[in-house]
């Protein structure tokens, strides 16, 4: 048993509410946040601050409130754009990741992509990395290519060399870090190579941000994109870092309030950055709350983060073995891994698996996890998948394995 | 003894019952749930207006198995036409386990695909 | 003194927690509802109770917290449907109103509308049902109409006749309430003259919902938006009702998770309605709390609150007349109007009247009210706009009153 | 006294200096505060490097009228190259009251459309 895991850098579940909870009279096991986060008290109490003392339109107010509001707004972007190490101006809310990644393929792909060109993306995309860029082709004649995930579960920089050299690519997009296989891609040179071959980088940070110290600026990807609920913060709420260059030369997304300058009768011209992309009252109590979610993580420290949740994960993955019949899927060395670990338990269907396990309050995800495509490549029809946050320890990991034992024994 | 996974359901998942292809067959179809990616295939032959023989196949959860297998039994020799009357209760009530609204489309997907084949209509059972 | 006005038919102030706060020590005046509305305590507690006690993904959870928030948004979304008359199942979650209009104008527009298309609008539209509208026209090579306003601020039928006579007209979207003028439109009866004609029409309700008891299927327009934070709601949400047939034909806007039933490599088929048209992980604390918005509303009775705001405006309207030099935009009959009053100052710029009223806490909007093409045919650069919630009494427009003669002064 | 509106201010926006149009002119600019709709263009004359003459034309509130007529008093005379170096600081020192964020566009929007008229640089000053 690693003493690093059983002693764990972190201990901050009382900060939150929801460990508070007892279903059944058990405390909750809470290992799916790869699905969803939990919030932290300061996030949750900051969105209800904004509404019970601050709550105005933004941008267009001359009263107190409004400019409360609005100083509440953007100075939650601009702590958002630092924390990940962003410029405040090409940081874009969005209302999720998915969002954010529409925005482009329709915003910068239907101005940039045509017939015989090439957008390239990966076997380990989540179907909201893989359904633009699907409509996208479809809607121009270009052509949807895939990068291989290996059996180990990680890319090949030979294979992106060889799309590239194919000189069609024009937008490779893919995951930081994979919410099926935990892999964390090497997303940095991988941009770079992209960039080389003078195409556009997409980068799917979604688990990354919350998992993993990121830096936009250092990975130099075109487009790098997330979402607030998996990093601590509410739903409805992504960001989509941008090149200044590439945001400035596209045309807007969406229109409506808020992202014009002046509206004609035929025609209008944009607002400036980042509001160009930012059509309609936007999510204000959420970037308050996003804002909270950044400076929580911040002052943990995400090299804490990443220690506890790198050591929490080498444990789970011995203790797994303790279980019999378990199989992981995706990198073994926890070095190369975030905290995601689907696994199959044999002769359980992973639906059974997450209902049986659920009586002991364990929560796990089980299905296709939003990528029917790598599911397809590994050739199973689902798995079970245990994912961790800044809130778990090590006494999760053994209820999890004490459950999935008492699993096995019902299917026995 | 557990709740939802009793013997006879385990029974059914491990062995499922008419489970396999069907070939000549003069009815299929094949369909998914969306929520677990489970999916399920059927073939059917008719003699007569009456369901002579069937086969499902595909992957899912010990609910949707043992769904399938125990109402394939209930299927064989009745008429086609019949299929289409099939609500969800009718599934619920053969399967004698208390189905959560989660477990719900595992434990309904063979109909659905019944219905699929019989009369065309893939929408969910209600 | 209207007494109507002076004796409200509502108390409910002090159900909204921000309206506890002072500012300078003296009360909030708070007459800016058509920005965005104040929010009961019952709003922002039930997403606080959803964040300590219930957070989870939605959809595809097995364990006892998923399915709760399953049902807590599921729930949301049924009694947001009954509350406007709607179908469940035809009834769509997007961001704000801005997304709902701009999912109509990408989906349904670029499938159904080509070059000598016209797309009909009105002078009184709010940007966000004027640039969706503008980007289809430019991206299809349709042509954008406009119906006239009158120098009283309404439509005239005649004239949507005669448009529709022409025969090019595939969709017309009209404001049910304006967020200037405050008139309220006979969408009933245009929403049917424009399908007599076989086109569609969509209605931007942002402002009727709030103010004035609506039924969707007796409106039977086909497309019907609007937005969760000016309807007692929270930031971030929207609504889209559509016409089942009309949804179902449509392709879908965003890709991603959720939206679809079966992702392949090359291609995808899509989820049932309302779901594939939402995209990436719902808005689930915000359907939460818009669901707690219309339970609230709904105790309240729609009747009672126009019955309330109109008698408020009414006195408003009165009350106005007495500060000298105040000329109001709009309908004159409190019975053809909302409770939202637009006015002018003789020889205070609206700006400056804001910024002066704000010193004794009034709040109001001055500008264009992204209204920009109806100021221009109304000939002022920008308005003052003083709008009403059900938490408004006589006393706010007497303050305001107060403030605008004490505005007056500084400029004399 | 108001703070905000003092009497020069009041002064300058009720008769706002330079105020209109410049026929001929050698060069020109136009533009908005997205914010609240106000507008606001120039019209300069050169001779020898410098601004002969200038007009300011456009809607607005107190603030931004009252610091397009007060900073023209400045602009006259001023080299052209000059114009591109002013910053937000100089207009806001120059009209001497306290402007909040708000109100800071307002202030702005005068060197805004200078700057724009003789660099093309048309962002907001910082
Ligand atoms: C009439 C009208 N339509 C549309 C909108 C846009 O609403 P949202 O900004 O929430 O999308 C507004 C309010 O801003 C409005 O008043
Ligand atoms: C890798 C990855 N990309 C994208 C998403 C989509 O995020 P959202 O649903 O918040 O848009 C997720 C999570 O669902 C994810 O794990």
């Amino acid at each position: 048993m690693a003493t690093s895991a059983t002693t764990p850098r972190l201990h901050v579940r009382s900060d939150f509410p929801i460990f508070a909870r007892e279903i059944d009279g058990r405390p909750l096991i809470y290992l799916d946040s790869a699905a969803t986060s939990q919030k932290p008290a300061a996030v949750i109490e900051a969105m209800d601050d904004y509404y019970r003392r601050h709550n105005a339109n933004i941008h267009r107010g001359v009263y107190t409130l409004a400019q409360e509001a609005t100083d509440l707004f953007e100075g939650a972007r601009e702590r958002v754009a630092a924390f990940t190490g962003a410029e405040t101006a090409t940081t874009i809310f969005t209302r999720n990741a998915t969002e954010a990644i529409n925005l482009v393929a329709y915003a910068w792909g239907r101005a940039n992509v045509g017939p015989g060109d090439v957008v390239l993306i990966t076997q380990m995309e989540h179907h909201s990395n893989i359904v633009p860029w699907q409509l996208l082709c479809q809607g121009t004649g270009a052509e949807l290519r895939y990068l291989d995930v290996s059996d180990e579960g990680t890319l090949s920089l030979d294979q992106l060399d060889a799309e590239l050299a194919g000189g069609r690519v024009k937008l490779a997009a893919f995951a930081h870090i994979s919410n099926v296989l935990g892999t964390i891609n090497p997303v940095a040179e991988m941009a770079s190579r992209v960039r080389a071959a003078g195409a556009l980088s997409l980068v799917d940070a979604s688990q990354a941000v919350p998992q993993i110290p990121v830096d936009v600026a250092a990975v130099g990807a075109d487009f790098y994109v997330w979402t607030g609920h998996k990093a601590l913060g509410p739903t409805g709420i992504g960001v989509l870092h941008g090149r200044r260059d590439v945001l400035e030369a596209m045309p807007p997304f969406l229109g409506g309030g808020d992202m014009i300058r002046v509206v004609d009768w035929q025609e209008s011209t944009w607002n400036d950055l980042p509001w160009k992309f930012e059509a309609g009252t936007s999510m204000i109590a959420e970037a308050v709350g996003l804002g909270a979610a950044v400076d929580y993580l911040g002052e943990l420290g995400m090299e804490n983060v990443r220690a506890h949740e790198r050591a929490l994960a080498a444990y789970a993955l011995e203790r797994l073995a303790d279980v019999g019949g378990v199989r992981v899927i995706g990198p073994p060395d926890p070095d190369e891994r975030g905290g995601v670990i689907s696994f199959e338990l044999e002769g359980v269907h992973p639906h059974d698996v997450a209902e049986l396990i659920n009586r002991q309050n364990v929560c796990v995800r089980a299905g296709h996890h939003c990528a029917m495509p790598l599911m397809r490549r590994l050739g199973v029809p689902a798995t079970a998948r245990a994912s961790l946050g800044p809130y778990n320890d090590a006494s999760d990991v053994d209820a999890l394995v004490e459950a999935l034992v008492n699993a096995k024994k019902v299917f026995a | 003894m557990d709740d939802l996974y009793r013997d006879y359901i385990l029974d059914h998942y491990k062995q499922p019952r008419n489970f396999g292809e069907l070939e000549p067959h003069d009815l299929e179809a094949h369909d998914h749930n969306p929520l677990c990616g489970d999916e399920m295939g059927v073939h059917i032959r008719v003699r007569d207006g009456k369901i002579a023989d069937l086969r499902f196949h595909g992957q899912g959860c010990a609910i949707s198995q043992a769904a399938a297998s125990i109402a394939s039994e209930e299927y064989v020799g009745m008429p086609v036409d019949d299929v289409g009357q099939l609500d969800a209760d009718w599934v619920i009530d053969l399967l004698g386990i208390p189905i959560s609204a989660t477990r719900r489309k595992c434990a309904l997907l063979n109909l659905k695909v019944m219905r699929g084949a019989t009369t065309g209509d893939a929408s969910w059972p209600e």
